[in-house]
């Protein structure tokens, strides 16, 4: 049975250590940070200047001067402190960022990732994403293993415009998760979500991965 | 010398001419120099490029600028949210030049602090890079990016002394404090201005010397663009 | 995740080699991290490479360090005020690379933030451009600089909270800013510890994420290279 | 006769203008502080991270934490603000100085400075010098005219190692004041020191000006 959205994101929190520095994405990264393991010290960076993300505010507490990159009403937590975008993107292009949990349209074999254009489409811009994969330690992809029509989308070749080149270091779908150690390796099949057969993800698969 | 107006249209006089370039802070709604918008939708200037990370939302922001044509051009990171946008730029008579949201920030602390260029990794491999001067640094593939000057800055802070020291507050700080430097002369709106000494000296996030005007914007009503809540427990 | 570590030695267990680029904050004797300086003496660390705006006075601060001949190469942009420093640099047996103060503060920060190469105004047509890449924008010309990476900083702050948020106090924040960034660990030491919540979020001079270990270091016995006052007038 | 320390100084403050930002060098410079005109609000700012300095502190309020840039104990204003080193210089390199005063060992006739070694010598470094003149908007030298041997200082070619290249706009020396209004034009001597002839200044002089 695939992993369904919270799986995906509890999969992708199984990579977080004691005392990182992480920076999630919108949509399913965003789970993430319900599935911090207890006692585990994370601290959520937010690209629009602040370090040490709360829960949503409650209603009464809801402050206009208090947003996430989404844009969202959130809440501070005593540990918490903010900064200017130039602080924020030094801090994310400068490598101190341990791990980024992002989505994605596709990821090629060689770690390619797009996940910021379709062309034709109204183009909206690439955020700070082009930033998070060009700057932190660890770039985690989560997606669903094929789209809504059926078709692979960890594949040879991006056939969208890259968000980044040779980036990415592990990819969680709803169907199994590759990783590779370096950015000189090919990926490898490393698991499989329950009742998931190898077969299956070849099968669905167009991308040349190891195991 | 004193630098504070009566308001937002005082603040500009003078500042203001067709074609310019003006640097704009904020994230979203979040922090963004109302006040000055309607000031500068209000003189009537025209062929603007904007340099903002967002492009403000339907008649919101910078979208006020949008909806009365004064904008030739953005220079910005992502914007989404905005139908008028949308359809400017789609039929062709809004031009944009997207650029990531770091580099963005990069490029007018660069321009503030007289460096005309810096090498980023950011958007190696991609669209962001055609064009653009390549070099290696120990082994690894960089783009040239160039820092942005501009005719004018207008940001938004929380609270001023009278001689123009500025802090900002939470999040709305964001862009407020690279565009701020990146301007030939820098105006700002706050919701406060203090008596000199008010300020902790150790606590200023933008020093007098940036702020060359500013006006006292409040009452403000800020916008929210996504309200998340969550719900107390019950006991 | 604790970051608090009973003394200095003990905080920079396991971060020295010989050989290795070590960051130090501070202004002559402002704001330099005493007690780490003290801890690098002891461990017997050689051949460093130290990049610091100066090189302190005869047995203060890095001339403690200069002393003991633990040091190969300053990167500096002032060194007056130092007789051992002198010695050793004039019988050739300390290398010296001269960098102006702000492309100094610059390089650290740039590396910092990943940027690898900026350019600047600053020493064009001076022995500092020699060998240097030159690039015109807009008609004026501009040297590379490079950005500086160290394996380990080291700075001194005021007050830091339980999680390693940092502030500084007055003109002690100095070189401890960017110097703090350019390290691939940075060690601060502190005046005092505070619980996590005493510090206000809106005015953190040095994000947590940037402070990897941090020492109390009080009491200290501040050092004063040029004590200068004014009489009171009679009353 | 020729000015004095102070006189110097004072024609250096004649350049002042309400609201300016300044940078004061070491020496003569310094004593540019003393001589700004009443009313009129000039606000000092230290390279080692200050804006606003305040005059020198009361012996019992000595603090080591606060100093300038020639590591003297200061003082701080109501409207003073402090920020690290990168900050101090993006501001002075970003152009954001109103006018720096530097004293000098040589000027060029083209305006080029050497100030900061001589050859030979013990060299202890540029400190901030050549931010200051490549970044400020307007450059004022304070210097005596003739060296203590007698040499020229306001010279055709400098022969010490520069400071900056075809940056000084103004030179005040104890003789006379020269000026020009932008880089491309050649100095111009507008000012005498009381009882001091154009022809004494053209005799101690070898650099080429005009007036």
């Amino acid at each position: 049975m695939p992993w369904d959205r919270n799986q995906m994101a509890a999969r992708a929190a199984q990579e977080l250590r004691d005392g990182y520095y992480v920076n999630l994405g919108i949509g399913i990264p965003t789970l993430v940070a319900n599935n911090i393991p207890a006692g585990m010290e994370v601290t959520l960076q937010s690209e629009n200047g602040m370090l040490g993300i709360g829960p949503f505010p409650y209603e009464d507490e809801v402050d206009p001067d208090l947003i996430n990159a989404g844009k969202q009403t959130i809440s501070e937590l005593p540990s918490s402190s903010y900064f200017g975008s130039e602080q924020s993107f030094a801090m994310i292009r400068g490598g101190h960022i341990d791990l980024t949990v992002l989505g994605a349209m596709e990821v090629s074999e060689k770690g390619d990732i797009a996940n910021w254009m379709i062309p034709g489409k109204m183009v909206k811009g690439m955020g700070g994403a082009m930033d998070l994969v060009a700057g932190v330690k660890k770039i985690i992809v989560v997606m669903e293993h094929n789209s809504k029509g059926g078709d692979p989308k960890f594949i040879p070749e991006c056939t969208l415009p890259l968000t980044g080149k040779n980036v990415v270091d592990m990819i969680i779908t709803d169907l199994a998760v590759f990783h590779r150690p370096d950015h000189a390796s090919p990926f490898r099949l490393i698991e499989l979500a329950p009742g998931v057969g190898a077969e299956d993800v070849r099968a669905k698969t167009t991308a040349h991965y190891e195991g | 010398m004193k630098k504070i107006y009566p308001d937002a249209g005082a603040a500009l006089d003078g500042l203001l001419a067709d074609g310019m370039t003006i640097c704009a802070g904020g994230f979203g709604l979040c922090g963004i120099p109302e006040r000055l918008i309607d000031a500068i939708r209000d003189s009537g200037v025209t062929g603007l490029t904007v340099v903002s990370n967002n492009a403000g939302i339907d008649n919101e922001g910078l979208g006020k600028l949008l909806r009365t044509r004064q904008i030739r051009k953005m220079i910005s990171s992502y914007v989404g949210e905005n139908k008028e946008f949308e359809r400017q730029y789609l039929a062709g008579e809004l031009e944009v030049e997207f650029c990531p949201q770091g580099t963005l920030a990069e490029r007018c602390r660069a321009g503030g602090a007289g460096i005309p260029g810096f090498y980023t990794k950011t958007g190696v491999g991609t669209q962001v890079a055609e064009g653009k001067e390549h070099k290696a640094f120990d082994g690894e593939t960089y783009i040239l990016e160039r820092g942005i000057r501009a005719d004018l800055s207008i940001v938004k802070g929380w609270k001023a002394d009278e001689s123009g020291n500025l802090v900002f507050r939470k999040t709305a700080r964001n862009f407020n404090q690279p565009m701020a430097t990146a301007g030939r002369i820098c105006v700002a709106e706050v919701q406060e201005i203090v008596p000199v000494g008010s300020l902790d000296p150790d606590c200023i996030h933008l020093p007098s010397i940036y702020v060359k005007r500013m006006v006292l914007g409040a009452p403000y009503d800020k916008k929210i663009e996504f309200r998340t809540t969550r719900q107390r427990e019950a006991a």
